[in-house]
């Protein structure tokens, strides 16, 4: 497998934005797992409905970092509800494109942010399915990078 | 890019040998003739292959006639097995032995195979990717039609005892065929001491061109044909001859039999140096494969909490080519068949990084390699969910 | 020997065109990496690839998805045959459609697949070599798998009515492959309007490298793998791509296409002018398959009571290379079975001589041809016992 | 198939002994069929049991043609018994070998002039058997020049 990957992939994952973890995050979430070989760990801070910060941590392939990445710009300083808007569409679009067998790296990105949302929800006793929707924490259908 | 490239991948693919493509280019525009013609320019086309022939049969102690032709290693190997299968079966023998973590050009024949009803044994080899000939001997039966194992392994490159497996198939009378592909032109190998009823390979993988390849065939074996039709290769394998690339081949065989003392040498050097420099210098790595048993040229280790294609794309801006047993190399949903095979979990099969070594490589490279690959792990970790939880552990 | 050579067996094989060789060339030693590697070196040969496909493909009028590379049309007719008979057999189709004067590549395929259970309806050619979908129509029944019949056949040249054997397979719904090896690069082909859903090529015979085909395999249809292993070719055809091989075969095709209709004119005038001229300068002879409905570039004629390998022995001396259906020649036990299903006596079908001509051919060769062949066949009918009985009828 | 015919074999294909027919031969024989491809037809002009004159017509393989000349020039001045001595294996040694799928044809040679000197004792009412022993008229285990 050769990695058309475009320039704003390549330049995402070689400075990806907002790597790292945030020590007062009071919103975590965790996607994939290591058999299929993505996880995403995404760290926001949410202050007044806004998300005023975001770290991620990706174990993956360039399209997984590169789509931590882009998502953390996407929804750093949003509203919640706008960043529930986030779609994995949009990241590829914001990418400029993801080869085929790498699109569910995206999917990945969203269900991240909404893990992380959902767990602002749960750490303050709401239930989030309603408002975030139910999460497949289950990665079997998309599992790796792989076609 | 102007960038000096390092090509650490030659398990992969391996360049034409400038002397190899030399000997190669008359054979293009100029001695065109199809070798079966009847007249003479056809006749020095024969002459050529018939050399290419000789050179390889030379190579691995066998006759010439032999020696056949084919498009590669992955014809070669579903040739003898499907083959042998096929002439065994109409003798009732449905039974096929092979390990776990063989290519896939053998395995996906043996699964293609089961499901035309053949049963097949995969001998599970050990953490350091070995299998024994007691293992083969405790599953044979009478049925066995053919035993299967590779010589040596494209992704960890150990090399498994082949004349102990052949010594025991020939006393019990089963068939052997090795999926040698890696091994020749890497290490010596006499197929009648080894005792080997069939053997693969593939020329692109010893500086000889892509598309060309050989099956060797113990005089008196006949498996049944894989492509049928004109009578080339004495009428078991059709197709008009490769003239190039079988010259080519011939001729890259013979330089590396002829280097390959002064070669081992140099690639045990390299190897060993990179591999006591990364367990030195990289904390929570893991060799794959047997430390000692294996290709002079190939290492293989796992980063923790690192995952293969990021390595991969960080060691390309730094004109690294290698490859990794990460499922988002191998165009599967599942890390490589090899690293879990010898027992690896998920994790450290998605973050492997195989450097498999060739003769232009040097050792300043290899030094080169290692500062590199040191600071791209640490990076690769820094950005990695499991590298907090392995330092918290 | 300071003679000239003509070259006058095309249909054997050509020579690689230098402006093909050129762009083969930086495949070999400087961008060689593995077309299914992560590396931006390697970047480039999967693009290399994917162009060549693209090129087949628009020769053709196929997606370039639906192109497929083998080691060479052998291989491709074995796959299509093999693998579409594989797939229908499951659904209780086993029989199968071809013509009495095909290729061996499809001959012996088809008689692989009669000891395998399958049925094969052989349909006869006519005199001239041609057959008719009618022909096809009632040999049709429900339980057809495939119709294979070739597209021009390698002796005699004759080209089959193809858009209306794909047009009544299409209708009835049974799968139709055709062996174009030697039409392809030579005459004009539309996959998509001849409703062809396999076809099989070579490269060699359009100036482009040996050891390198293709298969077209139209969108929907998945015949059975041939040669099971790596992801190559869309998971459909294992082995390290040829990449040298295959860019030459895709600059071969797309230079035949754009010169096809001078070409053509030229090949024309050549091969009217030999026929002419043989039949007015030489008694007893036969033009062997249709006068007009046939390559442009092919004469094949029979010299009664001369051998083949004896003509073609002077011929060569000569310094004219050309072949024969004589038995001699042919490396099986009977003469040409193409002369013989056209319904040719043995003695005329062993007096045989194909001459192929290709674009490097001139009229001046091959007014020189016909001059030779005269005192060739005057000398050779000298010595046979035939002649006698023939001046005496 | 290449045709790596030994210089012996092309002179005397390319420069044939004997070739044609012999109006006062009192010895002819033909051996071979036009199915198998090749035919040997051989005359013989004996007198007092000596060949004194020889011609031979061959339809067949420039091994053929080369067999056929070369046979001739070895029978040529012999007594009859000395010709029935000629073996295939001489013919082969004079031409300085045949390519193994060819080496019928030094058989068919062998079994031409054989076939000859039968019908000169069968014109004189002599069963030729006993002296020469049965010829093989068909071919069909050596059937052309294809192995
Ligand atoms: C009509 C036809 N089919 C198939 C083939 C086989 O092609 P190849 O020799 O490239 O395998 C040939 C040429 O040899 C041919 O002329
Ligand atoms: C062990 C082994 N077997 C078979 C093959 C297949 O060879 P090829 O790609 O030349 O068909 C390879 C290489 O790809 C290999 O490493």
């Amino acid at each position: 497998m050769s990695t058309p990957y475009s320039p704003t992939v390549m330049d995402h994952f070689s400075n990806p934005r907002n790597v790292g973890e945030l020590p007062d995050a009071n919103a975590v979430g965790e996607v994939g797992n290591p058999k299929c070989g993505d996880i995403m760990k995404m760290y926001l801070k949410i202050e007044d409905d806004v998300i005023s910060d975001v770290r991620f941590q990706t174990f993956g392939c360039g399209a997984a970092i590169a789509t931590s990445s882009i998502a953390t710009e996407m929804i750093r300083g949003k509203k919640i509800d706008e960043a529930l808007q986030l779609t994995n569409r949009a990241v590829v679009e914001a990418l400029e494109g993801l080869p085929p067998i790498k699109l569910h790296c995206s999917v990945l990105a969203e269900q991240a942010v909404k893990s992380a949302i959902s767990d602002y929800y749960r750490r303050q006793g709401i239930d989030p399915v309603p408002i975030v929707g139910a999460l497949d924490d289950e990665c079997d259908d998309h599992c790796s990078c792989g076609a | 890019m102007e960038q000096k490239i390092i090509y650490a991948d030659n398990a992969a693919t391996t360049p034409v040998s400038p002397s190899v493509l030399e000997k190669m280019l008359p054979f293009f525009s100029q001695s065109y003739g199809n070798p079966s013609s009847m007249y003479s320019i056809a006749r020095d086309n024969k002459e050529a292959v018939e050399h290419a022939r000789a050179q390889i049969a030379s190579a691995i102690n066998a006759d010439p006639n032999e020696i056949y032709f084919t498009a590669g290693g992955s014809e070669s190997d579903n040739w003898a097995i499907k083959g042998i299968a096929q002439t065994q079966s109409a003798r009732g023998k449905k039974h096929l032995i092979t390990t776990n973590f063989e290519h896939h050009a053998v395995l996906h024949t043996m699964e293609e195979l089961e499901k035309a009803g053949f049963e097949v044994t995969y001998l599970p080899v050990n953490e350091d990717g070995l299998v024994t000939a007691e293992q083969v001997a405790a599953a044979l039966r009478p049925e066995t039609a053919l035993v299967s194992i590779m010589y040596a392994n494209n992704e960890i490159g150990t090399i498994q005892p082949i004349a102990e497996i052949g010594e025991l198939c020939r006393q019990k009378g089963v068939m052997f065929h090795t999926d040698a592909v890696q091994a020749v032109g890497a290490i010596p190998i006499d197929v009648k001491a080894e005792k080997i009823d069939l053997l693969s390979m593939s020329s692109h993988k010893f500086n000889g061109p892509k598309g060309v390849g050989a099956l060797y065939i113990r005089k008196g074996i006949r498996p049944a044909r894989l492509i049928h039709g004109g009578g080339q290769e004495r009428g078991q394998r059709a197709g008009t001859e490769n003239v190039p690339g079988i010259v080519g081949m011939g001729q890259a065989l013979e330089n590396a039999i002829e280097t390959m003392e002064s070669k081992t040498a140099h690639l045990l050097e390299i190897r060993d140096y990179v591999v006591e420099a990364i367990e030195r210098e990289i904390p929570r790595v893991r060799l794959n494969g047997h430390r000692t048993q294996r290709l002079p040229g190939n290492v293989n280790v796992s980063f923790q909490a690192c995952e293969g294609e990021s390595l991969l794309l960080f060691l390309d801006m730094a004109g690294i080519c290698a490859s990794s047993g990460s499922a988002c190399t191998s165009g599967s949903l599942d890390p490589s068949h090899v690293l879990l095979a010898i027992g690896l979990p998920h994790e450290l099969a998605h973050g492997s990084i195989r450097l498999t070594f060739g003769g232009q490589n040097t050792l300043e490279e290899a030094r080169h390699i290692c500062e590199e690959l040191k600071k791209i792990v640490a990076e690769v970790r820094r950005r990695s969910p499991l590298w907090n939880e392995e330092k918290g552990a």
